[in-house]
């Protein structure tokens, strides 16, 4: 090997550049007005611990995150759930395997469109007069307010179930077919019952698969605000305002800079957290 | 680039690898024009070795002389070096044709020079069918001609194989090892062989330098390390089949010294002071005969035992009975013929005691059976 | 046994129905004159219930709608060629050198903690960051914005395939010569070829459906077709259509990336 | 599925396979997997299958286990058509190449499952469970999880699920590839020692002779998916039916050398264009082979062949020695054949040697099926 190799920090430097001529001044920006808050023209006064203050004596803030925990938490649930059964349905019962990849390729299509274009199409479905309303009065049912205060944000969730579920759909059923053949022979050449081969033999090789999937989900629902963006502006009233979209009002609509920084500092530390457990898991 | 095949040698060289050191001050010589094999078992520091001669890696200490120019500093290309590598690292983008002329590229021949000269290599490793071919579309035993041809093709002085032959299947093997012999006869060049196969030294028995937990146990050629391995872990991995170890005393009856063993006693005219009182006897399976048919001529010096069968094992056209005596291992014994067992049966085997390897407690070798019985 | 089987075929035709339903209609609705989108009962069959119009696509092709399709592309195009070369050498150190600085895990983990980060977080300081450089509404800050979201995606893509490209193989270089950047060119870009390709349509896709960075940093200059989108329903009537229609063409690329890349699809996720 | 089936089949022992044909449709494509296979496996024998990979054997294993339907044939256990049962049916128990273990479980649990299937009671479950890990020497690791073992552990917790069962008849499909070669031996020992003390037959799948070698009372030499030889070990390797078991048996295997049968003054003599001439008078109804064969080719194993004073003149290529054996690469005539001699020092790379060959053990076999004449 020459002398003169260059040691392998150069191959990281390109890429460091790049994120810290942003990141930097992001993360600057954002300890710097969560410390000081300077009123339009006025000077920058210290602010960090009024903002502190407020946020843990904010009810608006308060109910926020408890949807946004009802969000993620039900809509990950959901999606978790629905995905394995799904996954495993597609293994068991279609035992030809072009048929049931092309059938796989089709459930996952929703993960692949933008977020965008999936909430406009669930606000053609679930807006009064659209699609779903019209169909159950052709059925003679009556409508729903799918929008309405009491249905918004589950509305919301099923919008996103929708979409998302594909990729628990995905992680499952990679980890149901990495199974090796011969465990499922050994259970019937031992006559196990179908819920004791779930037990010892499905079970402990998605498991893993499962709780990856919720963790991912989980994260992705707490920091997407695009569906409550475009369908609902956190509307009616407060019922679909989780925590970004308060974020999201504090920073564009009622600018107040040094407490939207407050709270965008707090969700970030948040989202380093579950990365972290994300990280660990993927370790193992 | 002067054509010369060096002697290389190696001055104290030592390699740490996270934390611990993987190659403790190595001195060697491997002369030139010959065909090198670096025996020993796996992680024993062979591949580091190989990876410090080739110029891949740099040792923490220590140099490396070249005749008596120091490379050490110098890349694979300025020692004009070639490896192949264990899971052959052809490049799978690329056709045989184009692995082979890949060194040729980089030193800039003319197109028609690097047409011409990996075809006369690609002739002599009857490979030249498959030169249009993907790596994936070739066999083991052709994958390895086309790696060996790389290694060839650009004139290296010297060529390292790393464990060329564990990929490839038992009967392809035994070709692969006549061609390696073949081809450092014709061509002349200087081959390292590192490998953890004992048949391999079997084969190559010429330079055989035995290698463990990164020092160097052993040099010598098979007859060498054969007769007189330095310790126990040279005696056990030299062989067909490992050798068996059974511990002994030396004890007093009737006034005479006798080596007491779980097999018996042995009746030895002299015991040399060398031998404490606890020693460990070696003996080779070849060296022990079962039942009469062949018992050797000298018949003085003749010990017989009797063992229950644990199993009789065919390998290949020869079979090796485990002799269950009570030891913690059985004592295994080669019959060169296909020769079934059912376990439990008792048999009678003997051996000539000049054939016993005697090592102290500690797994050094003090003395050969003839070495005392003259 | 029977039975059973029977059952999970429904239950998989319902779900198949649950996942498809939503797209027939958003297609039905893009090629729906605006009168029949909303009607009871509702108009669901081409031709049976309604004479499918091209309205909405005339309406974009003759607006600004095209050029948002544009702009999508050339932002998301520009930024993935930008990040790739950088994230090809800084994937290849984090496999590589997993010990030797800034290649650590560690740092590998700060990289994966940039795809976590919750855009509404960040949104309103980088608003800020262009407009104090006097960018906003401009190609560059968009793109540039884009190049650094993209980095830790592509990173983590290209590092799972420069493992799988066994070091013998770059021994083996380096025994015939080849230096370093020789090796990459010669040697590991080409082996990895579809794989490369698979990082830059997944880490492109990522880039096309992107929303919030496009309707905050683009004004009336650079408008992506996500941030188009809300500009449809301002007014007095929402052109339902007309969004069916950008949902349309807005979910060719995603789709045809999907087929052709799917055995890399769970690569974004795992990484391996 | 009430048990009287169950009954039924644990008495039953003798499996007899009748034209088994399995046809495997890869797209447009099909790969004749097992042709036309004809096997009887008598009660409380050991049965090797044996041959290279994708020779059909592990095919005919599941077959046999009801993992496989066949594309045409029965399969009888005793006198019952078991061709439609499924594998839970049959009550056949197997170890998998890779141990197929429930990873979550202990290993107590692992070894008992099967039988709380089958309503034993909890002793009996428990009594049975420490006898066999007892057999096998996994007693203290009954609480282990089955996924923290090494490998060599976990196939012997596969090999104690199978004895705790009384099945119909054990299966076995390569079990000791992935085990390391300490281990192995001793497993091997442990399922010949099964096979006897359980009186069932055991039918055992590998590409390694001489693991079926050891343990098999009778083995089913197979290629390209037809049974070319059902016999004994030492059949097989004394009298092989064609030239694919006498080169796959043995190593290494069965010299070939194409000859013509030409009469002479009287005598008949293997000739080949290149001067080779040896004579085979003696061989039983020669002449009349003679005159039905005009080409043959010529068999003999490498350790049927010895050093004489007179015989066939060679010249000698290689020397690879072993201890107390050697192999010489030898050319006679162009003809490229080895010899296995015990280990002496005149034999030279290089010299002019006469070798002899061991009459009774010669072969000959018909050029164009394959198939020994004597």
């Amino acid at each position: 090997m020459p002398k003169k190799t260059f040691s392998p920090i150069f191959l990281q430097v390109p890429i460091t550049v790049i994120i810290w001529s942003l990141v930097g001044f992001v993360l600057a920006w954002l300890i710097y007005s969560f410390l000081y808050s300077t009123p339009p023209g006025g000077q920058p006064t210290f602010a960090a611990l009024n903002n502190i203050i407020t946020m843990f004596s904010d009810s608006r803030l308060f109910n926020a995150v408890l949807r946004t925990i009802y969000y993620a938490g039900v809509g990950t649930a959901i999606e978790v759930l629905l995905g394995m059964l799904v996954a495993l349905a597609l293994v068991n019962f279609i035992s030809n395997s072009t048929v049931r990849f092309a059938v796989l390729m089709i459930f996952l299509t929703p993960m692949a469109l933008s977020e965008a274009i999936a909430s406009h199409t669930w606000l053609m479905l679930l807006t009064p007069q659209g699609y779903l309303n019209s169909i159950l009065r052709f059925l003679g049912l009556p409508a729903v307010g799918w929008l309405s205060e009491s249905m918004a944000l589950t509305s919301l969730i099923l919008a996103d179930v929708w979409q998302w579920t594909s990729l628990p759909l995905l992680l499952i059923y990679a980890a149901r077919v990495s199974i090796p053949q011969e465990l499922y022979e050994m259970a019937s050449l031992e006559r196990l019952s179908a819920f004791k081969t779930f037990r010892v033999v499905t079970w402990p090789y998605i498991r893993n698969a499962v709780v990856v999937a919720a963790l991912l989900r989980f994260i992705f629902m707490y920091i997407t605000i695009d569906k409550i963006l475009l369908i609902t502006f956190g509307g009616p009233g407060f019922a679909t305002e989780t925590l970004g979209y308060y974020i999201w009002m504090q920073s564009f609509s009622y600018r107040n800079i040094s407490y939207a920084a407050t709270l965008s500092l707090a969700t970030l530390i948040g989202a380093t957290i579950i990365a972290y457990i994300f990280w660990r898991m993927m370790k193992r | 680039m002067k054509q010369f095949l060096p002697t290389i040698k190696l001055v104290d060289i030592c390699k740490k690898s996270n934390g611990s050191l993987i190659l403790k001050n190595i001195n060697l010589e491997i002369p030139n024009k010959a065909l090198y094999v670096v025996l020993g078992p796996p992680r024993s520091g062979k591949s580091a070795l190989g990876r410090i001669i080739a110029g891949l890696d740099t040792p923490d200490t220590g140099r490396i002389l070249f005749d008596d120019q120091d490379v050490t500093n110098l890349g694979p290309v300025e020692r004009n070096v070639s490896m192949v590598f264990q899971d052959f690292a052809l490049y799978p983008h690329l056709t045989a044709f184009d692995n082979i002329a890949s060194p040729l590229r980089k030193l800039k021949l003319l197109k028609e020079e690097i047409r011409k000269r990996v075809l006369e290599v690609a002739e002599y490793l009857k490979i030249s069918h498959r030169l249009t071919h993907y790596p994936s579309e070739l066999s083991g035993g052709e994958k390895q001609r086309v790696a060996i041809a790389r290694a060839l093709v650009k004139g290296a002085q010297i060529i390292i194989l790393d464990e060329p032959f564990i990929r490839l299947d038992l009967k392809i093997r035994e070709d692969m090892r006549a061609e390696l012999y073949r081809l450092q006869k014709d061509v002349g060049v200087n081959i390292i062989l590192l490998s953890s196969d004992p048949i391999d030294a079997m084969v190559f028995s010429e330079n055989i330098a035995f290698m463990q937990n990164g020092e160097i146990v052993q040099v010598g050629n098979l007859t060498e390390l054969y007769d007189d391995p330095k310790n126990i872990s040279v005696a056990r991995y030299i062989g067909v089949i490992e050798m068996n170890f059974i511990p002994a005393k030396i004890t007093q009856e009737n006034n005479r010294k006798v080596l007491d063993t779980e097999i018996g006693k042995m009746a030895l005219p002299t015991i040399p002071q060398l031998l404490e009182d606890e020693i460990l006897i070696g003996i080779r399976p070849e060296h022990i005969h079962i039942g009469e048919e062949d018992v050797p001529s000298h018949a003085g010096n003749i010990f017989t035992f009797e063992g229950r069968v644990k199993i009789a094992e065919v390998i290949g056209s020869e079979t090796i009975v485990h002799l269950d005596v009570g030891l913690a291992e059985p004592i295994r014994v080669l019959v060169p013929t296909i020769y079934k067992k059912n376990p439990g049966e008792v048999l009678k085997a003997t051996f000539n005691m000049r054939d016993l390897y005697f090592f102290d407690v500690s797994g050094r070798f003090i003395c050969r059976g003839g070495d005392i019985l003259g | 046994m029977k039975l059973s089987r029977l059952l999970g075929l429904i239950g998989l035709a319902i779900f198949g129905l649950f996942i498809i339903g939503p797209l027939y209609i958003t297609i039905i609705t893009a090629i729906k004159n605006i009168n029949d989108v909303f009607t009871i009962p509702p108009k669901l069959i081409p031709y049976t219930d309604f004479e499918p119009s091209s309205e909405a696509f005339d309406f974009i092709f003759n607006t600004r709608g095209k050029y948002t399709f544009i702009t999508s592309l050339i932002v998301a195009s520009t930024a993935t060629a930008i990040a790739l070369i950088p994230s090809l050498l800084a994937a290849y150190g984090f496999s590589r050198c997993p010990k030797a600085a800034m290649n650590d895990e560690r740092s590998f983990f700060t990289l994966l903690t940039l795809r976590m980060v919750p855009p509404f977080a960040v949104v309103l300081p980088i608003f800020l960051y262009w407009n104090q450089l006097g960018l906003f509404d401009t190609y560059p800050a968009l793109i540039w914005t884009y190049t650094v979201f993209s980095v830790p995606l592509a990173v983590w893509l290209l590092k799972g395939f420069v493992d799988e490209v066994p070091p013998s193989i770059e021994d083996a270089a380096k025994v015939d010569g080849y230096g370093f950047l020789d090796r990459l060119r010669k040697f590991v870009i080409p082996i990895l070829g579809p794989a490369l390709a698979a990082t830059i349509a997944l880490v492109w896709l990522f880039l096309w459906n992107e929303f919030l960075f496009a309707l905050k940093l683009g004004g009336s200059r650079v408008v992506t077709y996500t941030a188009y989108l809300p500009q449809l329903r301002v007014g007095q009537r929402i052109q339902w259509n007309v969004l069916g229609a950008i949902g349309v063409l807005g979910a060719i690329p995603p789709l045809i990336i999907l087929i052709l890349f799917r055995k890399y699809l769970i690569r974004v996720y795992l990484g391996r | 599925m009430d048990d009287s089936y169950v009954e039924v089949v644990t008495s039953l022992v003798s499996i007899f396979l009748d034209k088994i044909t399995k046809i495997f449709k890869k797209g447009k494509t099909s790969i004749i997997a097992v042709k036309d296979v004809t096997l009887e496996i008598p009660e409380k024998t050991f049965v090797g299958l044996l041959g290279p990979s994708g020779c059909g054997k592990t095919t005919t294993l599941r077959i046999i286990a009801g993992l496989e339907k066949p594309s045409s044939g029965r399969v009888y256990f005793g006198d019952v058509d078991v061709t439609d049962w499924d594998a839970s049916k049959r009550n056949v128990a197997m170890v998998f190449q890779f141990p197929a273990l429930y990873p979550t479980l202990s290993v107590y649990d692992n070894i008992a499952i099967p039988l709380r299937a089958s309503k034993v009671s909890e002793q009996d479950i428990r009594r049975q469970v420490l006898e066999v890990s007892e057999f096998l020497g996994i007693k203290d690791y009954l609480n282990e999880k089955a996924s923290k073992l090494d490998i060599n552990l976990r196939q012997k917790v596969a090999i104690a699920k199978v004895m705790v069962r009384d099945p119909s008849v054990f299966i076995l499909d390569e079990p000791l590839t992935v085990v390391e070669p300490k281990a192995r031996l001793e497993l091997r020992a442990k399922l010949k020692e099964i096979q006897l003390k359980l009186g069932k037959s055991m039918i055992y799948v590998s590409h390694d002779q001489s693991e079926v070698m050891t343990l098999s009372d009778k083995i089913a030499v197979m290629n390209n998916g037809e049974v070319l030889q059902y016999d004994t070990p030492e059949n097989l390797y004394n009298k092989p039916r064609n030239t694919f078991v006498g080169w796959f048996i043995g190593n290494p295997g069965m010299n070939f050398i194409d000859c013509e049968l030409t009469e002479e003054s009287g005598r008949v003599y293997l000739t080949t264009a290149e001067g080779f001439k040896y004579d085979v008078s003696f061989l039983p109804n020669i002449y009349d082979i003679a005159s039905s064969y005009r080409k043959v080719i010529f068999g003999i194993r490498p350790e049927h062949i010895a050093l004489s004073s007179r015989g066939v003149r060679v010249k000698c290529l290689h020397i690879e020695r072993f201890g107390s054996m050697m192999i010489l690469h030898v050319e006679a005539y162009g003809r490229k054949i080895r010899a296995k001699v015990p280990q002496t020092s005149q034999v030279k790379v290089g010299d002019e040697i006469y070798i002899d060959f061991n009459k009774e053990k010669i072969m000959l076999f018909d050029p164009e099926t394959g198939k020994a004449i004597i």
